[in-house]
This record gives structure tokens, C-alpha cells and sequence, in this order.
């Protein structure tokens, strides 16, 4: 029997405390899947941030450390300025990732910090229930932009991975989705690459991931899956920002 | 062999010997000789100096790196040490070691750069959230912050707690002479069981202050408890000068102290039977060493950089049985041995 | 015996660095010594100060509260630090920045014109090491000799002729007093 | 040699009954059942033949549920 | 005309009626309630919500905001709260007013999100650097915390200094009747000689707390001191409940008061002489009113949600004239009135 | 006579404590001069920063606060919504914005807060005694890079005009130098600009001005000057960046 | 006289609105009233509480540590909570979901099919109001007019049939353990 | 009309010395001093005539030591 499909080793046996068809499983999937693959599973260490993934320490079946919100960067930094031959990876939401700890993200990228950065774009604070996040939406309502969110009052959504593709420091920065099974495998391929580029030493990688946050969207989860690809992908194109040529680290 | 060193310098060169290869600071007067020594020094012995984007980042830094199991520093002051108590609370309750150094200043806000004592309390009470403690060290001179660096150290990985070498510009900025020789110089990082460190051949563990569960983060709080009271019971140390047969016993700490026991020296001179007590350990404080040492005393005088803080640490220990006094300057200005020595002769010893 | 002295300048006249020396040559010595200095933002036009104790026992405050003398190197200084010198001190002024002469009764002035021996020493950056040769002719505080192997130790890297020049401008002050003194005597 | 039967397993206490296999599945195969597990929900079930163990729901799945194996028939 | 309403409701509806037409704030559980409220009214009465990039920039946004002297609100929570010590020294420093809400939380670091109580040090102390202290309050009701929220600004605004609303989880989330037309409603600001408004026809204004000469810094500390002894004197509050005859005292706060309060009952009908002061004021601590409503009690005993912090006020204030037991839950655990009871029979009463 | 040149009205006669010959200095009176230029002293409230212009709220004549290190666009943002009909700027330093202020500024410009950020990149941090800047130069010596910027530890300089460009809520950015008399001039047109910007009610507005640290870079004044325009020049190129046109208002 | 209650279930069973209802009664009818919720971080599958206090005098604990009743509406609730309920209270559960009875044999257990009446009352999503109707009944907490006036509080925007639906299943719950007590009786 | 009398005035106290006027002045006019103001610098002073009003030393002088008027001459 050959199997086609099971869960990586990446994972622990732990079932995940997310609501009914949010995204989050996926992706803790592909990222798991990545380190099966690549075989990094004993040296990596990931760092949980504070999110509806703020338990992605139970999850991941590597060691992890669980870092204040918003600077899961700065943890990681001190993770593998220490330990310079683990692999270190941070797992953060759009709130951690773009209001609270966007100095951290920046920085770690501007200095090359060899390390990957899975980001977790759900349009909204998934764990405290549904504020407006820094990639909100215009016009989309939250529990603190509760007649939709004005230009006015909140200004634009940010684009995390063109910002960061604008600095010397970044290797690799792509955007993804999980809405379907192709973009599915589409953000696998990416998040591995991400890691190998950190294995190649070339510094900061980082994959955004659109996800759905079913519950704060008041949506049910195939609902969720279609708004996602309707609604946010013309906002945040997917696609490479940045990306690390091999044949670049051949000649250096 | 002594060489004249600044107390920065000095405590960094000990940080080094102590066998710390990761420092993550932030640029800020009066501690800015910490960084820009370790900023030399780190590469020269294979070590990491990192300036972090802010305190903020720095001391989650030391947490990422604490995790790791090896020796790490910090150092701040005034409001970049304020920016670090979200972490500080995190580092607390996530049981990691680590040394985090206050070179204190005036403030409060911008405030100055003058010397100062005015962070006791947030020190010692714990200025960041939740029910924790940290191992505060008030050093009183330059060979003392050298080895009370190591012993921050030591202390750090023995109860698995941040340590806080709670310094002044004054403390930071002065040279004295200092012989680093007698540190041993240790090489490599202790083995510890809660390490993260890559899973290999065992199980994965964990780094973390989340617990979700009210009545596991009150066992985890009634274990830190423990560690608290454990820490109480071994560690207070404090330093007592001409207590023996004093009517009158100042109590102050670091730049403080030194003033006062000039004050205790004059004040001799001219007849008057003063002592001094001098906290080492600001917490756990001292209390039964000043009860002890002031079991003769009519009178006591808190001498601090600051409107009064410890004096409440006093107070609690002496519950009234003794009249405690205050003597003060603050906002970066230090006492003086004539003003102590008036204020005394206005107390009538 | 306890020495203790105010160095107080512009910054830049190497008040601190004098200092230094004092503390340095005085722990050659085996004394107890201690310097502290003042410490501002890192803006010009600024003054610097310092205070260095150097005694047989150890030294309680390191703080400078009346020293036994102030080496005044320009008009502000003096007239910070004039009325904390102890009864019967010494303060000793580069009388090329300041027009005045010493106001206290109870102190012994000692007016030096620091820039113009240091240029006469060849070494027109050295007003601190003239004034530092000044009070140790003054005071003892420390022997020359170890001020010689202090600066050899903070010098190390710039070698033996930054020494040398430095030693001769110290010496123009050591004598410019001497002088002073026999006179007076 | 030549013919393949799909095996599909559910760990079913996982599921969620959020219904994305069931939206995904191009051959239908996947519907919720009428059952609640221990979590609440009521988990997926293979309600009909036909699975092409394309992995589709799998891939989809946020939860785990869903292991699939191949079998090569005779 | 009473509603039920929850606490943090309540809250942010009185901050309204108060005049505050500035929101500035970061989520975390449990105050959210608070934000999302704001964010619905703050739009129909012309005023501002805005959420915050983080709990650093929150506060100093209420900084810039004070500055111009309106009123101006933010609440967070446990690690929020720490975040924002830099932001709350410098507020003190430049003596801007402003109401800082805490709805505590159990710590230390990521902690849990049930209610606690501690936070009292950080609040009380000065988890901030520098010598400074803010104005502290404690409520007991839903209704309480809707009226001393109106109080909060008006004391902010009397004494020019931020001032704390220190609730808890349980005190935000619960839902009480809650009279807020007694509110009378404020419009309009207030004219300040120190807001930065522009300086037409008058000489410009600077809001600042930096004094880089030391004495003047000890100048201003002295002056903040002195506002400090006048707040501890005209300000303490406290209620006391059946000490006129109470053997016993419990001595708690907030949401421990109330189930102390549930402890007085059940025990008074069970024969037991209880009685409770519940300090209204955390800083300034109503000591005298401790020591008054104590005066026949032969013990008292704290109830915290805490691992004992208001426990040292207490004792500062007793000075070991009565004994001073404690009784304490944490992480986020409640105290019951079960088990304060029977703590209550061990010790005897 | 005519008045060729006399300081502006929206300084005050205190003399600046700043180092003999550095630009901070120059900057000040550009800043002082759109004030003047557009008659809105008497509705300007500035925000000083921390860094060795903090005295500056001494020296502009216009009501002033003093902002925590890095946060005075969060500071600007609460004066600006408690008075949307006054003008504000904040006066920050390369450490101050690029630095601990990053996550505030990126907010700022995000938002679209009505508010104009006068940016000193002077490459190193000035008022604690010339330590490492995020832009700093790739080999320039500071206090805490004593042997120069290395990429392999602290990475790339931040060009925060650049960056802060990608942000859909920024109305105008440009880099501009004060090194010689034709790029004063320059300068104060853009500083200029940026408060017209502001006073159309366009959004945030920024502008990044070149400047020297004689003393921390340790060189006389006039040899600043030249290292500014043959070392920062080429890694911080002038230009706007961003560009409001007035046509678009006009338009709105 | 006091009556406390904890109601708890599944989060979405509307178990922390059903106790609102409760304290919003009380206060109509002039009572002193306290409504405290569990609250979690917003991740499904968790379990959801409130305790309610209704009282004739002023509340002290408004924290509910041993109820009269109780209210649960699935397993996890009966079983973390049945311990707490005071002797002689009241333990209302939803049968439709717990397949056991009360172990505690001094309280008083009335199972309810909770699921299915509100399925026969027309609205299936109104477990929380059947279960509510069978405890004002059992308690006599509230009058069920006061409850009609909260409902018309509550769902004011919502228009007048929201209201009735619900009456309509807190009556299919009031009239359930009606027929229950009176066999019983 | 026609000629053009152009007056500098230094706010000497303010001057620090820098040299940066004297290095863009287009036309030499300007030199530091011998003498030292009350800052302790050797503060600017208008060294030879043909001063021609350009304004780069005051534009460029950062510390707002130089003002310029012209008068116009008969
Ligand atoms: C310093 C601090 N501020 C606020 C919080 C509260 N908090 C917890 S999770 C969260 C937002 C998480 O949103 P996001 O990062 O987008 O993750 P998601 O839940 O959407 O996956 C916030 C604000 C906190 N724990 N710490
Ligand atoms: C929170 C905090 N951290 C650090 C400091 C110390 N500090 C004062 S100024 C400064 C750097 C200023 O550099 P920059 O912003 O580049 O301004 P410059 O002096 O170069 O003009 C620092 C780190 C502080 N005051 N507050
Ligand atoms: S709240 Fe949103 S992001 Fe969080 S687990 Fe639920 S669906 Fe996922
Ligand atoms: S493997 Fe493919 S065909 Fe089979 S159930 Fe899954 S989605 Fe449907
Ligand atoms: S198997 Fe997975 S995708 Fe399908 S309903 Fe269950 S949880 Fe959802
Ligand atoms: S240190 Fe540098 S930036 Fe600061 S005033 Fe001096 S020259 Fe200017
Ligand atoms: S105005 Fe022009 S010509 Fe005259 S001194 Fe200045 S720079 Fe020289
Ligand atoms: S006038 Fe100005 S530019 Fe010229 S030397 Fe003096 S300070 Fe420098
Ligand atoms: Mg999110
Ligand atoms: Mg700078």
C-alpha cells in the first residue's frame, strides 16, 4: 500500500483548537510538510507567536519557543545568533506580523537574519475576535470597524511582502494562497523554498500566506475560501517579490 | 594585575570572562561603554554583538537567545529599561536566565542622564505584568560590579530567573582600580534540561509563559512561588560597616552607599556612632541581616537617589520598632557627606 | 593621607585624561584611588569635570564633594567649583582664559598661563598636562615617575614620543609653580 | 496489474465537519455525516464510490483528517 | 434609567458622557469590549477611535492627544500595560492627564486571560522608570467603575497626571444594573495654561519632560512630590463594611472586595465578627482610613488576587500592631468565599 | 535696505547647542522657514524627538512637544485627531525613525495621517556618541561597528524613503541633502511642499533630509560636507519618491 | 432571597445570553442582579458559562461559587459543574446530548430534551430559551413577563417575531418540566 | 541708482567656527577670526571686501550666524 496521503512527522498528534475550516491547519501542514522534506526536523526551532497560532508550539513537532506578541523576529534572532546552525522559522498573524511587531519583521529583514518568516495574512485579529488588522480590507467590517473600515479614519492596507522585498536584506519573499488545492501546493513549494534558502545561508526568507478567519468573517469556511480568492487577492497579488537566484550563492 | 577600568567597562570585560557570547542592547546614556566595549570585544572571542532596532527587540533577543541555554546580556537605562518589562515578565515566566543590566538615571520620561537611583521599585517590585520577582544586585564599587556580573550570572542559571544588575551612571561612568584576574574565565555553555536546542535524539521542548488554563498558570504561579521564597531563604546578602556599637545605622545601596560610608567615616571622626548597612541584594532584601545589625540602634537613616523607595523595604522590616529616616536627592544630583552628616546632627543621634 | 582634586574644563581641554593619569600613577603607587567624571550628551561647547581621590586607606564616597584643590582650566569652572575647595586649598587657574584672580580668602591661588607654556613646551594641545604638572608640584598627590608609567600605559599604542611630548609639557608646569613657590617662599 | 483501489481514511474525532473536502472533492465522493462526534461536529464520511485519490481533500483539509493509500489491485 | 451592562461597556460609555472624544488603543482580551464600544459611539458623537499599531504607540498617542488638553482614554491589559510604561513615566514627567485602564489579567508573560490582580505593584510603584506616581483606582461595581471613570478624568485633569482605572477580567466582563444617566454629560474641553493648541496671540507652550541639568530635574521632582503629598492627603478613599465592631478584618479590592463582601455576609451569619475595608484609592493607599476603621480588630486578613502585594501597603500602614494574614488566589483563579472562610476558622478568629 | 537673509520668525533667538558646523542646524531653519512661508506659525504644533536635536522645541517658535524616542508620529497622530485643523510636524533622527520609531512612522505613513515627517539621516546616532544607525553605511566606522559595517552581522542600510513610498497612504516622499547651497535650496522647497501637502489635507508627508555629524563621524565640518555628497549620495539618491500632484486634489 | 444559577454549554448553545435574559428579568422586576460570564480566547469548540445572582438584597460575590441550579446543556458542563450546585439544588440538563443521568442523589435532576422541543417550538436554535423556560419554572427566578420585556430590550432591532419564536420555546421548556413536576408530584 | 551696497551682519556669538561659510563663498570674503567669542570659538569675520549679497554663506551657515541686506546705492 502506498501511501498517497498522511499527516507529515512535523506534526504532532495534537488536534488543533482552530475553529471549523480556518486556514491555519493548512498551513501548519505545508510548513510541517517542508521541514519532513527537507529533513531539518532535529535542528529546527520554531518560534509561536500571539494569534489564534499562539499554541503552534503544541503543533509543530519541533523544538519551539512561544514569543511575546509581536516579536517572534527578535526571539528567532536570538535563537540563531546562538545557535547559528539550527533552522529557525517564526509562524505569525497579520496583527503580530504587521501592527504590533512590524520594527521587528523590518529589522530582521534589513539584516539579513537568516531566517524564515511564515506569515499568516487573515485580514483580521483572529484571536481576540475580529479587529481590524494593518491588512484589512477597505470597507471591510471588524469588531473595531464596525461600519467597514474607512480610508479616513485607518488609512490603506499594508503589503507586507512588497514592503519588505524593497530591502537589501531580504532573499526571498513570496506571497501565496490556500484557497484551493493548486494554490494549496503552490504555497508548499514556496514555503520550502523559503527554508532552502535559509539552509543556503542567504538570509531572510519570508512567505505570506492568505488565509481565511472563517469565524471573524462570519462566513462559513467553503464561503470563506471564495472571499478570500475574490476579495483579497486583488489586493495582495501573489507572486515572488524577491527571489534568491542559486546560481547568485554559486558565485558568491 | 590592576588596571583602572570604567564600572561599564569593567562589568562587560567580567561578562566576557563569565562566559557570555551574546549581548543584544539598544544605545543609551549613561550605559553606552557596555555596548560599544562588547561591540569590540565579542568578535575577538567568537561571540555575538548585536545592536537590536530597540530595547524592545533587544530583550526579546536575550529571550530567544536564553532559550538556547547560553549565557546572555543586556543593559539599558531609564526608559529603554521601562521598554523591557513586557519582556523582563515573559523571561520571568518562562523561568529563563539572563542578565539584564540598569545603569540607572534621573526621570521620570526623558528626565536626565544623571546619575540616579530611581528605578527601585520597578526593580524590585517588578515593573512589568503578573506575579513575578527578579534577582536585583546593587553593586558598590567597580571590582564589585565585575564580580557581581559573574555571580549575576551564576545566579541566573541556578534559579533559572532573569538577573538585574542595578547600577548608576555614577557606578557605570567611574574608574577604580579592578583586577579581573581573579575571575575565572569560562569557556562553552552549561547542558540544561529545558534547553531548545534542535530535537535530536529526544523529545521536543518547549519555551513558554502561556497557560491558557486558569488553574495551570495558578500552579505555575505557585511554583514560581516557591522558587521566590527558595531564592528568600538563600540568597539576601548585604554588606554592614561600624554596626556593631552604632546609635544611628544608615542603609543605603550602590553610589548611595559609598557616600554614605564617607559619611559613617566622617561622622566617626568627629565622634558619632555611626554604621551602615548596605543592601547587596536589593531582592530578595536583606531584612534579617538588618535586623541583626540594628538590634542596637536608636535611629535609621535611608539614604537614596530617589524621593525614598527602599525606605519602604526598610520600614517592612523593622515594623515600627525603630524611627526610620529619610535622606534624599534625586533627579540625577547626588547626596552629599556634609548634607548626611547635617541631617543627622538635625536628628540628634 | 587622602588627595582629592577637581579637574574642570571645556571639553576638549582633556580635564578627563588628567585626571586619569592622577588615578592611574596613583594606583601605580598602590594607593586606593578612585576617578569620577561628569558625563553629558555628546554635544560640543559643553564642560567637562572630574574628580579623582587618591589615598592610603580606602576610599569611602568617591564623589568629590571639597576637594583639596580644583585645577580650574577656564572661567566657569572657577566659578563653579571655587567655594567647594576645603579651607586652605589649593586651585590652581589658566590664567590664559581667566582674567580674575582666585576670590576666596581661605584658599591659595595659583594663576598659571597654561596655554602659552604648553606652547613654549611645543605641545600647544597639552594645557592639560601643564596643569597637572603644576599640582603635583603642588600638592604630591602622586611622583612624576608614575605618572611617566601611566601615561607609557595609556599611550602604549601611540608610542614613546607622544610620552615624551606630554612629560614636557607636564614638567613646564611642575616648574612654572616651583618657581611661583620659591618666590613666594 | 492495472487496477488501483483508493483507500481513504478518517481520523474522525479531528474532523469538523467544515465541509471544505466536500467542496473540493471532484468526484462527490465526501458528504458530512448525520452522526456527532466527541468534538461536537458532525465528521465526514465517503458517501458514495468513486475516489480517484486525486488527494484534493486532503490537501484541503485543515484538520488532518484525511489519509489516503493506494492499493495495487491484481 | 438602569441597564445591565457589562463593565467594560459601562466604562466606555461613562468615558463619553465624560467628554473624552479621543480613543486610542490595542486589542488584548479581556477589555476588548471596551475598544469595540468606542469604535461604534465614538463615531456618532464627532469623536476619534483609533486603533493603535500597538500599545506603545497607544499611549503615545494619548501623550500627544493630552497634550493639547483634551481628554483622552486608553485600556489594555497585562502585557499591554507593560508595554506602555515608557509612554506612562513620560506622561507623569510632563504631568499630562489622562485615564490609563488596566483590566488585569494573569501573568507573568503570556500568562492567561482570567481575571487577576496582579498588577497591583506595577500600578501602585511605578512600573515605570523614574520617581513618579499616578493616581490609582479600584472599582467595585459595574456602576462604580462607570462613575469613577468620570471621576478618573476629573481628578487626571485636577492634578495634571495620568490617572489608572485598575479593574480586572471579571470587573470588565460582568454585567450589573447600571444608572448612567446620573452622569451629568460634559461637552467641550476644558482651556489648560500648559495645552499646545497653537500659539496664537500668546507665547508658545512646550510639553516636554526632559531637564538635562540635574538640578533642575530635582527641582521638578521635588515639585511632583509635593503635588504627590497633596493627592495623599486630600485623596485616599476607602468604604469600610461592618469594622465598627469586626474582630476580624479583611482588607481587599475590586473584584476580591466583592467576594470578601460575600465572605462578611456568610460569616457574620454564621456567628463571626467580619468586617472589610475596601480601598477605593490604590495610590494614594487610605491608610488612615485602614488604621481608623481597625482600631478593634485583632486581625486582619488580605484577600488578593494576587500572590500578595496590597499586603505590603497594608503592613506599611499597621506597622506590625496587628497581625497581617493573607489570603490569595492567582493566574487567573477567584477566590471563594468557601475557602476564605475556612482560612478565616483556622486562624480564629 | 533690503533683507537678503535674516533668520526666520518660527525660530527663537536661542542658540543652537548643536556641534560647531553640523547641519541639524541648517535643517532647522528650513523647517522654520515653510513655517514662515506659508504664515502658520501660529497653528503649528511640532513634535521633537529624541536624538541631539530633542532641544529642539526651544528653538522652533511654535508650540512644541517632546516625544518619547521613536514616537513622535504617534504623538503627532494624537494632536493631529484631537486638533485636525492644526498643522504638525515631527523632527526625528535617522535612530529615532529608522530605528525604535520604525513601527510608528510605517503606521504614520500607512494611515495616511495627515502630519509631515522631517527626516535627519545624518547615519549614525549623533546624541549618544556616534553608534551604529540602521543607515549606516556598508564599512562606516561607529562606536559599536569599530571595525565598520559589516553585512554578515547588522545587514543593509534601511533607505526609508523608498520604503515608505510602497505605502498607498503616503502622499509625498522625497530624499533631499543640505551638503551645498543649491541642494539647500532644494530642500526647502521640498520642505515646503510638504507642508502644502499637508495643509491640502493629502496625508502624510515626508521628507528625508542628508546630513553631516562632524564630530561622531570625525571629520571637520567642511570635509563632512564632502563625505555626505560622495558616500551618502550614492546609497541614498535624491528624488521624490513619492509625489502628490495638485491636479489630483483638484480632482477629489 | 437569592437564586444563582449557572447555565453552561457548548460556545454557540446561547448559554451566556440565556443568563443575561435571567439578570435583565431581575432588574425589570427591581431585584439587585449580577450576570458574570467564562470568557475564552475566541477559538471554537470551548465550553462557555455564566453565573447569574438574583436577589431581593445587595449582591456581595457576584461570582456564583455553589448555584442553586444549574444549567447544562452538554456533558462537559454536567460534569464540571454538578459538584458545585448547592445541597437541594437544582440540576436542569439537556438530554438531548447527555446520555446520563445526575450522580449526585442530593439535588434535584430534571433531564429535558432540550434539542428536540426547540425543534418542536419551531425554532431549533432555541435550546438556550427551552432550557430557560423549564428553569424559571422550577425557580420562580423571574416572572416570564419580565422575561418577555428583556427579549423586547435585547431584540429590539431585530422586530417582534424574534421575540415570539423565543417565547414560543422558553413555553415548550416552562410547560415540559410543568408536566414532570406535577407527575412527579 | 545702479550701485549696490551689500552689508553682512554676524551674530558672532552664535558662530562656532565651523569654516563652512568661508568655503562656499564664492567670492574669499570670509575668514574665521583671531580672537574668540564668548563660546569659546573663532567666530567668522568679513576678511576682504566684494562681498556680492549671493547669500550661500548665511544659506549655508547652520548657525544662523550671518544676515544680509543690501542697500541701494545712489
Ligand atoms: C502585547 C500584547 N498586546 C495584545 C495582545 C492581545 N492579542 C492576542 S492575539 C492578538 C491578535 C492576533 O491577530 P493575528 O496576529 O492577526 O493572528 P490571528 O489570530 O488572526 O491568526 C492580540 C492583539 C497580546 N497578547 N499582547
Ligand atoms: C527608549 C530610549 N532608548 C534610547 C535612548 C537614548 N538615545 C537618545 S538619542 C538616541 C539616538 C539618536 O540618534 P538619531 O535619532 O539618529 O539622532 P541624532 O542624534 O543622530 O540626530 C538614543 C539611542 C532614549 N533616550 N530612549
Ligand atoms: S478565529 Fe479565525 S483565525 Fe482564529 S481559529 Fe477561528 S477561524 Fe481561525
Ligand atoms: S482523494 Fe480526491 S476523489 Fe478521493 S475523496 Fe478526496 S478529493 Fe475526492
Ligand atoms: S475532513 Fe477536514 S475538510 Fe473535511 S469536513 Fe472534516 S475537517 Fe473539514
Ligand atoms: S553629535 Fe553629530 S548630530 Fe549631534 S550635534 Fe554634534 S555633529 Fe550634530
Ligand atoms: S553673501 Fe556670498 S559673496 Fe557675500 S560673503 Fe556670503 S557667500 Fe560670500
Ligand atoms: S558664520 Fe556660521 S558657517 Fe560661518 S563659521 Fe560661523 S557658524 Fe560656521
Ligand atoms: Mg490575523
Ligand atoms: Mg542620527
Amino acid at each position: 500500500m502506498r501511501t498517497v496521503f498522511a499527516p507529515p512527522a512535523s506534526l504532532t498528534k495534537d488536534p488543533f483548537h482552530y475553529c471549523p475550516g480556518c486556514t491555519h491547519g493548512i498551513i501548519h501542514r505545508l510548513v510541517a510538510e517542508a521541514i519532513d522534506s527537507l529533513d531539518i526536523r532535529e535542528r529546527t526551532i520554531g518560534v509561536a507567536s500571539v494569534g489564534c497560532s499562539v499554541l503552534a508550539y503544541q503543533y509543530f513537532n519541533t523544538d519551539m519557543q512561544q514569543a511575546a506578541h509581536g516579536r517572534a523576529p527578535a526571539v528567532a534572532t536570538g535563537i540563531k545568533r546562538a545557535l547559528p546552525g539550527s533552522v529557525v522559522f517564526t509562524y505569525q498573524g497579520d496583527g503580530d506580523l504587521a501592527s504590533i511587531g512590524i520594527a521587528e519583521v523590518i529589522h530582521a529583514a534589513a539584516r539579513g537574519e537568516n531566517i524564515t518568516v511564515v506569515f499568516v495574512n487573515n485580514a483580521c485579529y483572529g484571536m481576540t475576535g475580529g479587529q481590524l488588522a494593518p491588512t484589512t480590507l477597505i470597507g471591510q467590517t471588524t469588531t473595531t470597524s464596525p461600519g467597514g473600515r474607512r480610508v479616513e479614519n485607518t488609512g490603506y492596507p499594508i503589503r507586507m511582502a512588497e514592503m519588505l522585498a524593497t530591502l537589501d536584506g531580504s532573499a526571498y519573499i513570496a506571497r501565496v494562497s490556500v484557497h484551493d488545492p493548486a494554490h494549496v501546493r503552490q504555497a508548499k513549494k514556496s514555503i520550502q523554498h523559503a527554508f532552502e534558502v535559509q539552509l543556503a545561508g542567504r538570509g531572510f526568507s519570508m512567505v505570506e500566506v492568505l488565509s481565511t478567519c472563517p469565524t471573524n468573517w462570519g462566513q462559513k469556511p467553503v464561503e470563506a475560501l471564495t472571499w478570500l480568492k475574490e476579495k483579497m487577492l486583488p489586493q495582495y497579488p501573489l507572486g515572488l517579490f524577491k527571489v534568491w537566484e542559486r546560481s547568485e550563492v554559486n558565485a558568491s | 594585575m590592576k588596571v583602572l577600568m570604567k564600572g561599564n567597562e569593567a562589568l562587560a570585560e567580567a561578562a566576557i570572562r563569565a562566559g557570555c557570547r551574546l549581548f543584544f542592547g539598544y544605545p543609551i546614556t549613561p550605559q553606552n561603554e557596555i555596548p560599544e566595549y562588547l561591540a569590540r570585544r565579542m568578535p575577538e572571542v567568537g561571540g555575538t554583538f548585536l545592536q537590536a532596532e530597540s530595547e524592545v527587540a533587544a530583550i526579546n533577543m536575550v529571550y530567544g537567545a536564553a532559550g538556547t541555554g547560553q549565557r546572555v546580556m543586556t543593559s539599558s537605562s531609564g526608559p529603554g529599561i521601562s521598554l523591557k518589562q513586557e519582556g523582563i515578565s515573559f523571561l520571568a515566566g518562562a523561568e529563563l536566565p539572563c542578565v539584564i543590566v540598569n545603569m540607572m538615571r534621573g526621570g521620570p520620561g526623558l528626565g536626565s542622564i544623571q546619575a540616579s537611583q530611581s528605578d527601585y521599585f520597578q526593580a524590585t517590585k517588578g515593573g512589568g505584568h503578573g506575579d513575578y520577582r527578579i534577582i536585583v544586585l546593587a553593586p558598590g564599587s567597580v571590582q564589585e560590579l565585575a564580580d557581581m556580573t559573574v555571580w549575576a550570572f551564576e545566579l541566573a542559571e541556578k534559579y533559572t530567573t532573569p538577573v538585574m544588575i542595578l547600577g548608576d551612571g555614577t557606578m557605570g561612568q567611574m574608574m577604580e582600580p579592578v583586577d579581573l584576574d581573579t575571575i575565572p574565565i569560562k569557556t562553552g555553555h552549561s547542558e540544561f534540561p529545558w534547553a531548545t536546542t534542535g530535537c535530536k535524539d529526544r523529545p521536543k521542548r518547549i519555551i513558554n509563559s502561556l497557560y491558557l488554563d486558569a488553574t495551570m498558570l495558578e500552579r505555575h504561579n505557585q511554583k514560581l512561588q516557591r522558587k521566590y521564597r527558595l531564592i528568600s531563604e538563600e540568597l539576601p546578602r548585604a554588606e554592614a560597616y561600624h554596626t556593631d556599637d552604632a546609635e544611628l545605622v544608615l542603609v543605603a545601596f550602590g553610589t548611595a552607599a559609598r557616600i554614605a560610608r564617607g559619611a559613617v567615616d566622617q561622622g566617626r571622626a568627629n565622634g558619632l556612632r555611626l554604621g551602615l548597612v548596605r543592601p547587596i541584594t536589593l531582592w530578595p532584601f536583606p531584612g534579617e541581616f538588618l535586623l541583626a545589625a540594628t538590634t542596637g540602634a536608636r535611629k535609621l537613616l535611608v539614604v537614596e537617589m530617589n524621593t525614598g523607595q527602599m525606605v519602604e523595604d526598610v520600614r517592612l522590616v523593622v515594623e515600627g520598632r525603630i524611627p526610620v529616616h529619610f535622606h534624599g536627592r534625586c533627579g540625577g544630583m547626588l547626596p552629599t557627606v556634609k548634607d548626611i552628616l547635617a541631617q543627622i546632627e538635625e536628628m540628634g543621634v | 593621607m587622602l588627595h582629592s582634586v577637581i579637574l574642570a574644563g571645556f571639553g576638549g581641554q582633556g580635564v578627563l585624561l588628567a585626571g586619569q593619569l592622577i588615578a592611574y600613577a596613583g594606583m601605580i603607587e598602590g594607593k586606593h584611588v578612585a576617578w569620577i567624571p561628569s558625563y553629558g550628551p555628546e554635544m560640543r561647547g559643553g564642560t567637562a569635570h572630574c574628580g579623582v581621590s587618591v589615598s592610603d586607606d580606602p576610599i569611602g564616597s568617591p564623589v568629590v564633594e571639597e576637594p583639596g584643590a580644583l585645577l580650574a582650566f577656564n572661567l566657569p569652572s572657577l566659578e563653579k567649583f571655587e567655594g567647594k575647595v576645603t579651607q586652605g586649598g589649593l586651585v590652581i587657574y589658566n590664567a590664559s582664559l581667566i582674567k580674575r584672580g582666585v576670590y576666596r580668602k581661605d584658599v591659595v591661588g595659583y594663576p598659571l598661563l597654561a596655554n602659552e607654556l604648553a606652547v613654549d613646551a611645543g605641545n600647544p594641545r597639552g594645557t592639560n598636562m601643564v596643569m597637572l604638572g603644576a599640582y603635583l608640584m603642588l600638592s604630591g598627590a602622586t611622583g612624576i615617575g608614575s605618572i611617566r608609567q601611566a601615561l607609557e600605559k595609556i599611550f602604549a599604542s601611540k608610542g614613546p614620543e607622544v610620552v615624551e611630548i606630554n612629560m614636557k609639557a607636564l614638567l613646564m608646569g611642575w616648574r612654572a609653580v616651583q618657581g611661583v613657590v620659591q618666590k613666594g617662599a | 496489474m492495472g487496477s488501483v483501489v483508493v483507500h481513504l481514511r478518517f481520523d474522525e474525532q479531528r474532523c469538523k465537519g467544515c465541509s471544505i473536502c466536500v467542496s473540493v472533492c471532484p468526484k462527490g465522493v465526501l458528504a458530512l455525516g448525520e452522526h456527532i462526534n466527541s468534538a461536537g461536529y458532525n465528521p465526514v464520511v465517503e458517501a458514495k464510490q468513486g475516489c480517484n485519490g486525486c488527494g484534493m481533500c486532503a490537501w484541503m483539509c485543515p484538520d488532518l483528517v484525511i489519509s489516503i493509500y493506494k492499493e495495487m489491485g491484481a
